[in-house]
């Protein structure tokens, strides 16, 4: 544990190294790829004057809001397709038009539907948020062993025992792969809402810093977004582990 | 057939996909403006001023069509940088509200929600300037991003008013804007929109090259002027956006309005205006979006420009 | 005990009536079947392996529908399962998610919450079964018999009025196999619970049954009743006992096996 | 199944009648919603003039490129991770990185680094691609039963062995479900990497007719995205169908 | 046969020596075991469910490392677990995704793309199991006892010379049963195979063993030499037959279950 951490830390050390020598001796303009250090110093900037602060809870929180309200319909189209096959083949054509079709595109009619402001983000959140959850739970209640769904037929169990008894517990691996899926795309999905019809959070701050050429605040930025992201990855994997004792627990 | 002469490349690197505005960038292959020059021509494409300038310094491409503000942002950051032709004299910015909200002059947008295209965009930078010419700044005013579809907000009620350019607003007419105001940002800061430019080393070793790719242009931007319908008509096939040959007509007449100045009457298509750009690059830093005075006679160069001699006849 | 029912029709608690069952696309499992199970009553089925045993008991919990025939529980058509059938999957069949204890409770809790008397029970059970101490285990970490054992408790603990047991003891040693054929026994004569007992076990066979039906390409070619006095430890070594012993091997044919 | 498609086709009509009767009963602006009968006009008149093919032919080829070269590193990078715990600890951090940071922003540095035209596309929509197949990879071999895994330890298996004839054929429906998520997600990742680089594809004529505010021509072109999204679904689903064949086949 | 073998301990196939194994956190499942297969020879082990045979089996095939103790098989120690081992699980543990010949053939695929003469070799391997016709189904598609017939033809389709089964025979039949019993003991003793056995059934054990092995938590508390002449038809029914079926039974304090 602490020496894969070790490890991982190394090749971060050595990753950054070698981007701020190749800064340095390739001659990169800033503009195109800033040092490292640049980069730092932006980012100690930004969070020491507390520049970053709004945005970054801007962002999180619709983060939030965005993967309760994705995962909640993710997992229940999950369940609700898995269980009929009628609803599945009317539902998922729509289901897919609506992932393929670029939130991006669409932003500014949401922001014309949802009004400016964190609405639409949330929404563009669960929306793009929703789909690798529904998917894998569709897959993972599909899988579950026959001779246990016979058990549960003979014990009159109920089509919502055997859903909450048998089929998600059994299904509940995948299901959380789903779910790690899912929050990475959340918070692109945040960002990318933040682009357009926002002026606050980590997304229009990229914008923004796009605008005024200020590449290093920009990847202070994306450095910022990407530790968001692991933390979350982090959490669901904590979660995960908790959900999964059952599974794994020896004594 | 004679064997074809040597072409140079040059590759301009643009704000947008290949649309119509810029048509005498797409159409080398049905009139040859460029060939006839020697130059072999590519352009591409971007999102955004900053990404042109991205992709020259990178060395993606050799020319950029940029802004002044992005070019000028650039050279604060301390790159080494070079305006060599002045392809819209003409200020295209505004700001539009609708015939009743009684938003007539830049004091009016106190207090009001106006959208811009975004947080990068060049609608937000002129709305600034409007709002410093009243003494007022970002802060008085709440700016919401409305991505390209910026008149639908207006016509809803959502924003009392949207900066844009001028060919955004001749399309939101066309796509059912009523009457409106516009304030127009070249009243209080007449400047350049967009200006070629290029890195300083590059400006050294291909200057024979850019100079008959100026000239190019100016043949081309010339021929716009002379014949917009079969400009428009080209556009059709050239542009990603020009299905419409109607509106295609309209954008080019825009266009080649913006195209031509005072000046450039003067001295020519592209001929830069030293002194309107250095009181924009002040401005700006009085506005705080570049950091540093800078001396705008060092970084432009009229060298390279085709003069009178480009126009046609 | 059995005279008692044996006569009324209105007693039988499970009945088969021409029963016909093929997987599809396949040739018949089951080829008509008759078959009744009274209130009480202690029915084995043995037959070689693959000739249609676990089929019918399916058939019989209403698991699979038969293609034709009907099947009638507490005269009423299978269509409705219910808890009042105790069924022992020929594999375990564990929650292995949930522990030992709540993988027997797993009926009641399907009802409600299960009460402290309903833990009490289970673990009841559990000790009568020799597992007690691994209560609290998860299936992964039981031996093969005694995950038989918490398959067979958790059939057990809703006191059903029928149990479907298919090679409930198969994984078991000897030892422990009769004592829970003596458990088995004596507590369905006490609650007047009605069994079939699939087994290929011939003595358990006829130390259990009141009645041996010998199974043979899914269709039960012999009843063989078995009358013995009530099962004591001498029961085994009875000479009649001996005696049906070879009559049911007569029935499978065993005797013909050559070195 | 025929009864099905004829449900979902209703749903769609009705659904096309509702927002055709919206349009005209609010009045809304043909900017603010086209009704569907604009939209099926520019469809039209896209699909006739010729004017979509080229734009279609480069989504598609990009789209193609990308989705076989993320499902190859995801795949490949599943399987790694999935047989190397302290690869997972080491790399998972990095992955996890490069699928937060928004590819819009990093988009400039793709051109940087592949150039203009299809290739930064490709990476693009490859990049975006690879996260869902390798999660579920990475998922579906863990959780092979421990059992099987006795079988080939015994039958002295090699690592390769165990990997190709035990833990890929029995993850195989959780692999499946994660090729879903990313094929849906490559198209994507392949219009929006045209948002920026490309003067070509359907995610430029989104931005282009964004542009001239044609919303018309930009839903027939989201209708283009969204049909090509549902063939390439369907034709994963084919796939599936076919992969699965020993562990539905009943005859 | 075995009496060529006996003394030598150089063609001491498989030898636990003082073999000790815990779950971890929990108290020792295998408490000290020695044991010695020889080529040709056949143990049976016999025990109360629970009492540690499968883990045993498990140590001897190097699945489980001892926690002290040692494993050698063919004198080197059991890191490198090969195919010259044949395992039969407790479970029938086939591959669900794979036809019934296909899970016959696995140990060789792993190898090889199998020869024509290995597929017929599997294929009559089924046919004596009596699973000819079913060569083309999948697992799913089985009954119990036809599984666990499968899992038994992939054990023994590479002749391994050491066999190590878990129940081969606990859901089969008692006319296959006898059957396979026969034609085991005639192929083991034919390729000199050593086998560990682990049975339920008393008469099983002293049918096929040279040895019967008695084991109680963890360890092997009783060894009971099976001294019969050639096994055939007659063997089960010779009163020699009882008699070590009798001693066997005592060793498990059998005759103690009272009614
Ligand atoms: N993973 C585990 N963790 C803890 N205890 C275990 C685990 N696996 C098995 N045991 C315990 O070890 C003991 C021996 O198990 P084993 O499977 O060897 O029994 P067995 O003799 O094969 O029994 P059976 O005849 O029922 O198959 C049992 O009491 C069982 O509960
Ligand atoms: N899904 C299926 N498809 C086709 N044939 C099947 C299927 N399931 C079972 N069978 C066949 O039906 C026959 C009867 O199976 P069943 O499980 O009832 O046998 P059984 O009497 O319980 O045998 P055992 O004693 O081995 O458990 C077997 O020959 C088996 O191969
Ligand atoms: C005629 C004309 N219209 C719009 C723009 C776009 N633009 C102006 S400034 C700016 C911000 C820098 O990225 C952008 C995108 C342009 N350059 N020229
Ligand atoms: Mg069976
Ligand atoms: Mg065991």
């Amino acid at each position: 544990m602490t020496r894969a951490r070790l490890a991982s830390l190394l090749l971060l050390a050595a990753l950054l190294a070698a981007w701020e020598a190749a800064c340095r001796t390739l001659g990169l303009p800033k503009l195109v790829l800033p040092p490292p250090s640049a980069v730092a110093t932006s980012l100690w900037q930004g969070l020491a004057s507390g520049y970053f602060w709004p945005h970054l809870q801007a962002t999180m929180l619709e983060l939030l809001l965005g993967v309760a309200g994705g995962c909640a319909v993710g997992f229940g189209a999950g369940i609700a397709l898995a269980e009929s096959a009628p609803l599945r083949r009317l539902l998922m054509p729509y289901v897919v038009a609506s992932q393929v079709v670029p939130k991006l595109a669409l932003a500014p009619l949401f922001v014309l539907w949802f009004g400016f402001g964190m609405t639409s983000t949330v929404v563009i959140t669960a929306l793009i948020c929703f789909f690798p959850l529904l998917e894998n739970t569709l897959t993972a209640l599909q899988q579950v062993p026959p001779e246990r769904l016979e058990l549960f037929r003979m014990l009159g169990a109920t089509r919502a025992q055997t859903l909450w008894r048998l089929k998600l517990p059994s299904g509940l691996p995948g299901i959380l792969a789903g779910l790690r899926v899912a929050v990475v795309l959340a918070l692109v999905g945040a960002v990318v809402g933040e682009f357009i019809g926002a002026s606050r959070g980590l997304g229009a701050l990229v914008i923004a810093s796009q605008g005024t050429m200020d590449t290093s605040l920009m990847f202070a930025v994306l450095v910022l977004i990407a530790a968001l992201g692991m933390s979350v990855y982090q959490a669901t994997l904590l979660l995960e582990r908790w959900l999964l004792l059952p599974f794994t627990r020896n004594s | 057939q004679n064997t074809p002469p040597r072409l140079d490349r040059i590759v301009v690197a643009g704000w947008n996909k290949p649309i119509t505005e810029v048509t005498p960038l797409l159409v080398d292959e049905d009139k040859g403006f460029y060939r006839a020059q020697g130059i072999a021509l590519e352009y591409v494409p971007g999102a955004g001023s900053a990404d042109a300038i991205r992709n020259i310094l990178a060395g993606q491409a050799d020319v950029a069509f940029s802004d002044p503000l992005t070019f000028f942002a650039a050279l604060d950051k301390g790159e080494k940088l070079r305006a060599i032709y002045d392809i819209y004299p003409q200020n295209v910015f505004n700001v539009v509200s609708l015939k009743g909200s009684n938003i007539t002059r830049p004091a009016d947008l106190k207090g009001k929600k106006i959208g811009v295209y975004s947080l990068a965009s060049g609608t937000r930078q002129g709305l600034q300037v409007l709002l410093h010419s009243a003494g007022l700044s970002e802060s008085d005013v709440t700016v919401v991003v409305t991505g390209l579809l910026n008149f639908a907000p207006l016509m809803q009620g959502q924003v009392d008013a949207t900066a844009a350019t001028d060919t955004g607003l001749l399309i939101g007419r066309r796509r059912g804007l009523p009457e409106v105001n516009v304030i127009e940002v070249g009243q209080v800061l007449p400047m350049s929109s967009d200006l070629f430019v290029v890195r300083e080393d590059v400006y050294q070793a291909k200057r024979a090259a850019l100079q008959r790719f100026l000239r190019g242009y100016a043949d081309a931007a010339a021929w716009m002027m002379a014949k917009p319908e079969e400009a428009a008509q080209l556009a059709v096939k050239r542009a990603i956006d020009g299905t419409d040959p109607a509106l295609n007509l309209e954008i080019i007449k825009l266009r080649n309005a913006s195209s031509v100045s005072a000046l450039t009457r003067r001295n020519g298509l592209g001929a830069l205006d030293v002194a309107s750009l250095q009181a924009a690059a002040d401005t700006y830093r009085r506005l705080g979006l570049v950091q540093k005075p800078l001396d705008v006679g060092k970084v432009v160069s009229q060298d390279l420009l085709p003069g009178r001699r480009g126009e046609p006849g | 005990m059995r005279a008692v029912c044996a006569g009324a029709a209105a007693v039988s608690l499970l009945s088969l009536r021409d029963v016909r069952f093929a997987f599809p696309g396949w040739p018949a499992t089951v080829a008509g079947v008759d078959l009744d199970v009274a209130a009480g009553a202690f029915h084995c089925l043995v037959g070689r392996s693959g000739c249609g045993k676990t089929t019918l008991l399916k058939l019989a919990a209403g698991l699979l529908r038969p293609d034709s025939g009907e099947v009638v529980f507490r005269g009423r058509g299978r269509d409705a399962i219910g808890p009042d059938i105790g069924f022992v999957f020929q594999a375990p069949n564990l929650l292995e998610w949930q522990r030992v204890i709540d993988n027997v409770l797993l009926p009641v809790s399907l009802h409600h919450r299960p009460r402290p008397e309903e833990a009490a029970q289970a673990l009841q059970l559990l000790e009568q079964l020799g597992l007690a101490a691994h209560a609290r285990k998860y299936p992964r970490q039981l031996s093969g018999g005694q995950q038989s054992r918490v398959a067979l408790a958790r059939a057990l603990i809703l006191q059903p009025s029928l149990l479907l047991l298919d090679e409930p003891f198969a994984a078991l040693d000897a030892i422990t196999r009769e004592e829970l054929q003596r458990d088995l026994l004596q507590m369905c004569r006490a609650r007047g619970t009605g069994v079939l007992f699939v087994t290929h076990d011939i003595a358990e066979a006829v130390y259990l049954a009141d009645r041996v039906d010998v199974v043979e390409s899914g269709r039960i070619v012999q009843e063989i009743a078995i009358e013995l006095p009530a099962r004591t430890a001498q029961t085994r070594y009875s000479p009649a006992f001996a005696q049906r012993c070879a009559e049911v091997r007569a029935a499978l044919h065993l005797e013909a096996v050559e070195a």
